[in-house]
């Protein structure tokens, strides 16, 4: 897509190409599936979308309950087979096991815009649309090693998400190989599962098992308003906190810069935005915009900056509200 | 002591349907103050239900009450307590779980703004207790752990406590022994004295003579006799009345045992290690053994014992000489065992389940071809013994829980009917069950034996362990002082031996 | 009953008294005058809820086979669920199980002996996997005499704990040759999933109303002191059905793992629940003692359904949710008022 | 009760009998031979564990207050949890209403009245619209005959999704001053929600061991019938119970919300299977009759030092996991022994 879509409300209209892409063309049908909507990030995924699809007046988004149940999300694609939908943007809840109904929506002549957590097979989407967990993990560990600079013995504390997803392990395994390559490591980790009150718990006792802190990584800014509510009710604040995913609540403290959140690292929730938009350009056969490529690329991995109160100005916009 | 004061509750044309079963079909009878007033019936005859919706627990389809000459309707217990009926229930509704005391006061709780007052509370459990002539109860005691017997003097407590002008007793004396009976007795005198009126319900004839005042015999719920005079009307007339026939031998004749008939149960030395120790016991096929002792002296801990479902701490049993394992109800059935329990509803029925698969549950296999169910021949041959032994309502779809306690006594019976014990152990086989059925029960469990079954029977009736059996044996306190052929032994022997050491 | 009796029995969990017995093949399909009337209602007016919005979409074959296929992974482990409540029980580790079953299944040892033999061996892994877990919560429960609650809520910690460390937390991928062909494909046009299904619900049927094992599963979960004295082996009986529920969870995730060519710490999530809600509105008792395997295959369809006619008509989330506890309230009613008029 | 008996009773999800009654101060402490001798020791051994591995860092005051924290607002949900399950009930939609009343209490529309006025507005709304959920609980399933796992499924659905709907699932950051201050403030170094979580369990205490309402319940939930017979209203008594752990979810809401200074739709998750087990795990019968608090408490107990001592050993989940499901069966086969001992 362009350089930021939703800073142009409306479909945006600065330069030409867009406007090509976004003169209304062939009516697409696309059907969209995601995870239960059971944290801030993975509501506001689907609310882009809605929100995004909503700007198109060629786009009919069909949206179906989120779920955890791979068994109930395979049947929600097969019923946007039946329906011979002309695209379907798909998060998964698990990128492996919704593989193989993917494919048969392929097969189907349907296309599949993949998002988030990838499928274990090429031909299973005509595209990829993907955060980056790894490259969130490296760019939080990398922020806290330039803070923390020279400590010997600094003692840093992980506090991440649902430790069952992939991405969880992605994020860790970024984070602990930035921390390696300034000499530190994660003294305490604990897992939460995304929620406001999970993070409070999880943090609450995190806070007992280390009773000095460094910095402190949160990989999930919804489960961070438990974490600072845990913060706040310790009293402690000899260490800084560095969010994830990038919510507008966080970065407002960053803004303001009187709490424990010195900055946050971008997991876009704009990601399933991304994908209908990749759908309907794949389907009406549009390129994307500022390449030469004349097709849909096959892969569109987002960044994962770091946002600190220097920069949030220019990320606030596009945060989700948790 | 009739007293001829006016009707106190009057009853007319009371009627009371279940889903298939007209309960109730035209009652008519009336109680006075002071008066010990009786019902007759056979099982299913309807006095239960009919108790029921004196007491507001069930809602009479058509009919009127009158209390003190006012026309009324108990549309809950409550509003029954207000007006001062309180009734003793057959199926004995305790709260297990509950306190002696908190059972008393279910429902009247003993309280200051929702406060119990617990202290107060015992205290006049204790009272109560001690003026039913049990001391040994403490008010404390989980209704749940108490034996059966205990158990129906905690509801009688629970119903004195309501001060009722009238007091309903379904069946109070079915799980009481000879010495209990007589306190009851003795408490219900001092009420009518004050006034109270008693709506007394027994299958003991004898009973009725001596504390009732007048009889109402019910028949498939109806009224066909009332204010009869409990003291002169004859035996033979009651009998007839309630069954429609004539009756003149309860207990049936009995043949000698052969003694060289082979020795089918051996119990040695058995003890469970709490209760009672050092049993021996030996039956022969062909032969009914008695057990006769206070109620709590052990004999039902001794059949189950005998039956696997207690583990032994010592001793054997053996079946034709196979020593059975210790613990396994299992064992037990395969080498031939049968047990009727004492509490026919929790141990004995699966109550939502239907008459015939009660009857077929411990027989499955003998219907079964590669474990799969010939569900016709199930109920053929339920059928077929329901009939014989007159279960009512028939139908052996019914579910249980619909029929009266004599007919599902019956249905347990018929279990083992069904499964060709060598070994049938019955304990309280006839507690709760007509003066006809009871007959109907002597003579099958005579035919049994004859049909060299050995028999073991545990009753708190002493009569019917002298009627019915060949020898008796007596338990005291967990130890069998006794043993003997039944017709060397009377009532009034056996009884000092039961109370021996007892304050009797 | 009377009106008061029967609120107190509902109280206690007593659906309206049904009849269990000579169910017949009617008992199966549900006579019309019978005891799942309200369910087929139920169901009924779902579907015609269905046609109404969603039309063709709804009433197209492809859509009916989706519903099953649905239907099918959830169904296997609610009839066992079915046995288990009907014997007085309850398990809380079904999800827990398929998802150790699922990775034990899949794990690339399991797979390499696969595909050096034949793809069967991951089905026998699954089921034996599911069986021992049924075993283990079966001794516990009928010997150890720890409340079924509890000691199946410790298996679901214990086993998607296992679950998560034999997968490393990883998606296991299935390159078994075979395997997802053979569950692929359809028989006459039903997918072999659907017919699995229907193998072991009809399977279940027979067992639970035809033959021994069932008529003591009833007579075990409606009063197991009774039972006992009857001289039925109660705890062994409780060993079986908790290992034959296993087994049931060993086969969905068999299904689970055709259906997605992966095994999973995260498969069946919430399945415990999703089954005892399909199992209790299908009108078996929650307290033991009646049991209905056709009012479980109803009840896994009603839930099944109503995610199909949301799937199609793109009803907002949280509406959906609202609506369907709606909808479970008014089918319970429904089903009630139904088999009273006709049982009573 | 004999070997055997026992093992059917525990079938019957019916813990080792022991006495409800004469308990007096003992009760709720737990006396030394009494019947939560299990629960004390499994909490004791907890306990050594956790100074054995983590040491000062687990003996810490600090860390017992964040125990106690961590153990308030579930405790508080346990508590009303108790006399549901003692009176016969089951409410799986405690974690959804938990939900429900923190995003009702947390509206602008709430937070602008509360402004306005007093914070304490922000308190009566969360318990208004819990005691209203669990009334129309109580209402269903006393009145409407439906069966109550099937009812607070169903309310569980509408709750969450109607929480969702209200809050459009974004979460309600509490603004309020003078009500976190309140919250967050302690009574003698005590914070205030544990203050409330002890005030929540005496009172809980004192009605079912000492009042009417109390001695009715074990009766509604032990035999129903008796219960009606004995002139029991139990249908308005089961309204009652529900309502009253609406309440205390209400309470656990406006607990959470001071905890976390949030309203959202996704609190409370899993809070049923958390309740009932701490609750089940404390000595209270599935299948009501027989309930304690001080037994529930302690349930709510051994789970948070649980995770607090997993949490300071740095232990992965999954590990976590396994280890929950062998403590929790360790503790009930230990409380079922020691209790046989003492108690038979
Ligand atoms: N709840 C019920 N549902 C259906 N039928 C019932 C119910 N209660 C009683 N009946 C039927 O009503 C009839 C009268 O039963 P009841 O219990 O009043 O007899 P009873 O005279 O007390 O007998 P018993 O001497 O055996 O106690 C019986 O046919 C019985 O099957
Ligand atoms: N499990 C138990 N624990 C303690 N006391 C018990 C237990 N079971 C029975 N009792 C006591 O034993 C006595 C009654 O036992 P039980 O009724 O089994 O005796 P019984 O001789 O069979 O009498 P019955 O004629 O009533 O059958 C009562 O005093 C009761 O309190
Ligand atoms: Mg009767
Ligand atoms: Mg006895």
């Amino acid at each position: 897509t362009g350089n930021t879509p939703e800073n142009n409300q409306g479909g945006g209209t600065q330069d030409g190409v867009k406007v090509a892409n976004d003169e209304p063309g062939k009516k697409v049908v696309i059907g969209f599936s995601a995870p239960a909507a059971d944290h801030g990030w993975m509501a506001a995924i689907s609310n882009a979308a809605k929100a995004e699809a909503g700007k198109y007046s060629d786009v009919e988004l069909r949206v179906v309950e989120g779920t955890n149940d791979v068994n109930l999300q395979i049947s929600q694609v097969e019923t946007f087979i039946n329906d011979k939908v002309d695209a379907i943007v798909l998060l998964p809840f698990d990128g492996a096991a919704l593989t193989p109904v993917a494919l048969k929506a392929m097969k189907a002549g349907i296309t599949v815009i993949n998002v988030d957590r990838q499928f274990d097979s090429p031909f299973a989407a005509r595209s990829t649309v993907l955060g980056d967990n790894y490259g969130m993990g490296v760019s939080a560990g990398t922020y806290v090693c330039e803070r923390l600079k020279g400590k010997a013995g600094a003692v840093v504390a992980e506090i991440a998400g649902i430790d069952s997803l992939p991405l969880t392990q992605d994020r860790s395994k970024g984070f602990a190989q930035a921390l390696a390559g300034c000499g530190l490591k994660v003294n305490n980790r604990v897992a939460a599962e995304f929620t406001v009150e999970s993070g409070e718990r999880a943090a609450a006792n995190l806070l007992q098992a280390a009773p000095r802190i460094d910095a402190v990584w949160n990989h999930d800014d919804d489960q961070g308003v438990g974490v600072a509510a845990a913060v706040k009710n310790s009293g402690r604040s000899e260490f800084f906190m560095v969010g994830g995913a990038g919510s507008a609540n966080v970065m407002r403290e960053i803004k303001a810069d009187n709490g424990p959140h010195k900055a946050t690292v971008i997991y876009p929730s704009t990601q399933g935005a991304d994908g209908v938009r990749l759908a309907r350009l794949a389907v009406q056969g549009k390129a994307l915009g500022d390449l030469v490529e004349v097709e849909v690329p096959r892969q569109v991995q987002l960044y994962a900056p770091v946002v600190t109160k220097d920069n949030v100005d220019r990320y606030l916009p596009t945060a989700f509200e948790s | 002591m009739t007293a001829p004061a006016a009707a106190l509750l009057s009853v007319s044309g009371l009627v009371k349907r279940f889903p298939g079963v007209l309960a109730l079909q035209g009652v008519d009878f009336d109680v006075r103050a002071g008066e010990v007033h009786c019902l007759l019936g056979q099982n299913g005859a309807g006095k239960s239900t009919l108790i029921k919706v004196l007491s507001g627990a069930h809602r009479p389809d058509e009919g009127e009450i009158r209390w003190r000459g006012e026309v009324v309707s108990f549309g809950n217990p409550t509003a029954a307590m207000r007006s001062g009926v309180a009734a003793i229930y057959q199926e004995l509704d305790l709260v297990a779980g509950l306190s002696v005391a908190d059972n008393v006061f279910l429902g009247h709780e003993l309280s200051t703004a929702g406060f119990s007052r617990r202290a107060e509370a015992r205290r006049r459990t204790r009272a109560l207790l001690d003026r039913l002539g049990h001391p040994d109860i403490s008010p404390d005691r989980d209704v749940g752990r108490l034996s059966v017997a205990h158990q129906q003097v905690v509801s009688m407590a629970r119903a004195l406590s309501l001060d009722g002008q009238l007091l309903i007793m379904d069946e109070p004396s079915a799980v009481l022994d000879p010495d209990e009976v007589r306190v009851l007795f003795g408490v219900i005198r001092e009420l009518t004295a004050q006034g109270v009126a008693v709506v007394y319900i027994s299958h003991r004839l004898a009973e009725i003579r001596e504390i009732g005042d007048r009889v109402t015999v019910l028949k498939d719920g109806r009224t066909v006799a009332t204010g009869l005079p409990a003291r002169e009307v004859k035996t033979s007339e009651l009998i007839a009345l309630m069954t429609g026939r004539v009756l003149d031998n309860v207990f049936p004749d009995r043949k000698p045992v052969d003694p060289a008939a082979p020795e089918v149960l051996v119990v040695r030395g058995l003890a469970d290690g709490d209760r009672f120790r050092g049993v021996d016991l030996t039956v022969r096929a062909g032969e009914v053994v008695g057990l006769a002792g206070l109620v709590g002296s052990g004999r039902s801990e001794i059949l189950e014992t005998i039956y696997g479902a207690r583990k032994a701490a010592e001793g054997t049993v053996a079946v034709d000489g196979r020593p059975l394992r210790r613990g396994s109800v299992g064992a037990a059935v395969r080498a031939g065992m049968g047990l009727c329990p004492e509490e026919r509803k929790s141990q004995g029925l699966l109550l939502d389940q239907a008459v015939y698969r009660n009857i077929t549950v411990s027989s499955l296999s003998s219907f079964a071809r590669f474990g799969f169910l010939d569900d016709r021949a199930e109920r053929a041959r339920s059928a077929r013994l329901t009939e014989s032994l007159d279960v009512r309502p028939a139908g052996v779809e019914r579910v249980v829980r619909g029929l009266s306690g004599g007919n599902q006594q019956k249905v347990v019976l018929a279990r083992w009917l069904l499964r060709e014990c060598r070994v049938l152990l019955l304990d309280e086989p006839t507690r709760g069950v007509d003066v006809g059925a009871r007959s109907e029960i002597y003579e099958l469990v005579r035919a049994l034996a004859d049909s060299g079954v050995a028999v073991v029977v545990v009753s708190s009736d002493v009569e019917e362990v002298l009627g019915l059996a060949d020898r008796v044996l007596v338990v005291r306190e967990g130890r069998v002082v006794h043993d003997g052929p039944a017709d060397e032994i009377d009532e009034s022997r056996v009884l000092d031996l039961v109370m021996e050491g007892h304050a009797a | 009953m009377s009106e008061d009796t029967a609120a107190v029995a509902a109280q206690q969990q007593r659906a309206p008294v049904a009849k269990d017995s000579g169910s017949g093949l009617s008992g199966l399909l549900g006579s019309p005058a019978g005891r799942n009337t309200g369910l087929v209602v139920a169901l009924v007016l779902l579907c015609v809820g269905g046609v109404v919005t969603a039309g063709d979409r709804f009433a197209d074959v492809d859509n009916l086979l989706t519903i099953l296929r649905l239907a099918a992974v959830i169904g296997v482990v609610s009839v066992g669920m079915t046995f288990v409540i009907t014997g007085g029980g309850i398990d809380l580790s079904v999800g827990a199980i398929v998802a150790l079953a699922s990775v034990w299944a899949t794990t690339l040892a399991t797979q390499g002996i696969a595909n050096d033999t034949h793809w069967i061996v991951i089905v026998f892994t699954a089921l034996l996997v599911g069986g021992a877990c049924g075993l283990v919560n079966g001794v516990l429960i009928a010997y150890g005499r720890v409340v079924a609650f509890i000691a199946t809520l410790a298996s679901l910690a214990a086993a998607r704990g296992l679950a998560e460390i034999i997968s490393n937390r990883k998606t296991q991928i299935v390159n078994v040759p075979g395997f997802a062909a053979f569950f692929d494909a359809s028989v006459l046009g039903v997918p072999v999933l659907v017919v699995i299904f229907a193998v072991v619900a009809a399977v279940g049927w027979v067992l639970l109303n035809r033959t021994t094992f069932g008529r003591r599963t009833f007579a075990v979960g409606g009063n197991p002191e009774a039972a006992r004295l009857a001289g039925i082996d109660v705890r062994r009986h409780t060993v079986w059905l908790y290992t034959l529920l296993g087994l049931c969870c060993g086969l969905a995730a068999v299904m689970l793992i055709a259906r997605t060519t992966t095994g999973s710490a995260t498969h069946g999530g919430l399945y415990e629940l999703d089954a005892i809600a399909a199992v209790v509105i299908g009108g078996t008792l929650l307290t033991g003692g009646r049991g209905t395997i056709a009012g479980t295959v109803f009840g896994v369809l009603i839930f099944t359904t109503l995610s199909n006619v949301f799937t199609l008509n793109n009803l907002s989330i949280s509406a959906q949710a609202v609506a369907k506890g709606a909808i479970i309230v008014v089918a319970v009613l429904l089903q009630q008022r139904l088999a009273r008029r006709s049982g009573a």
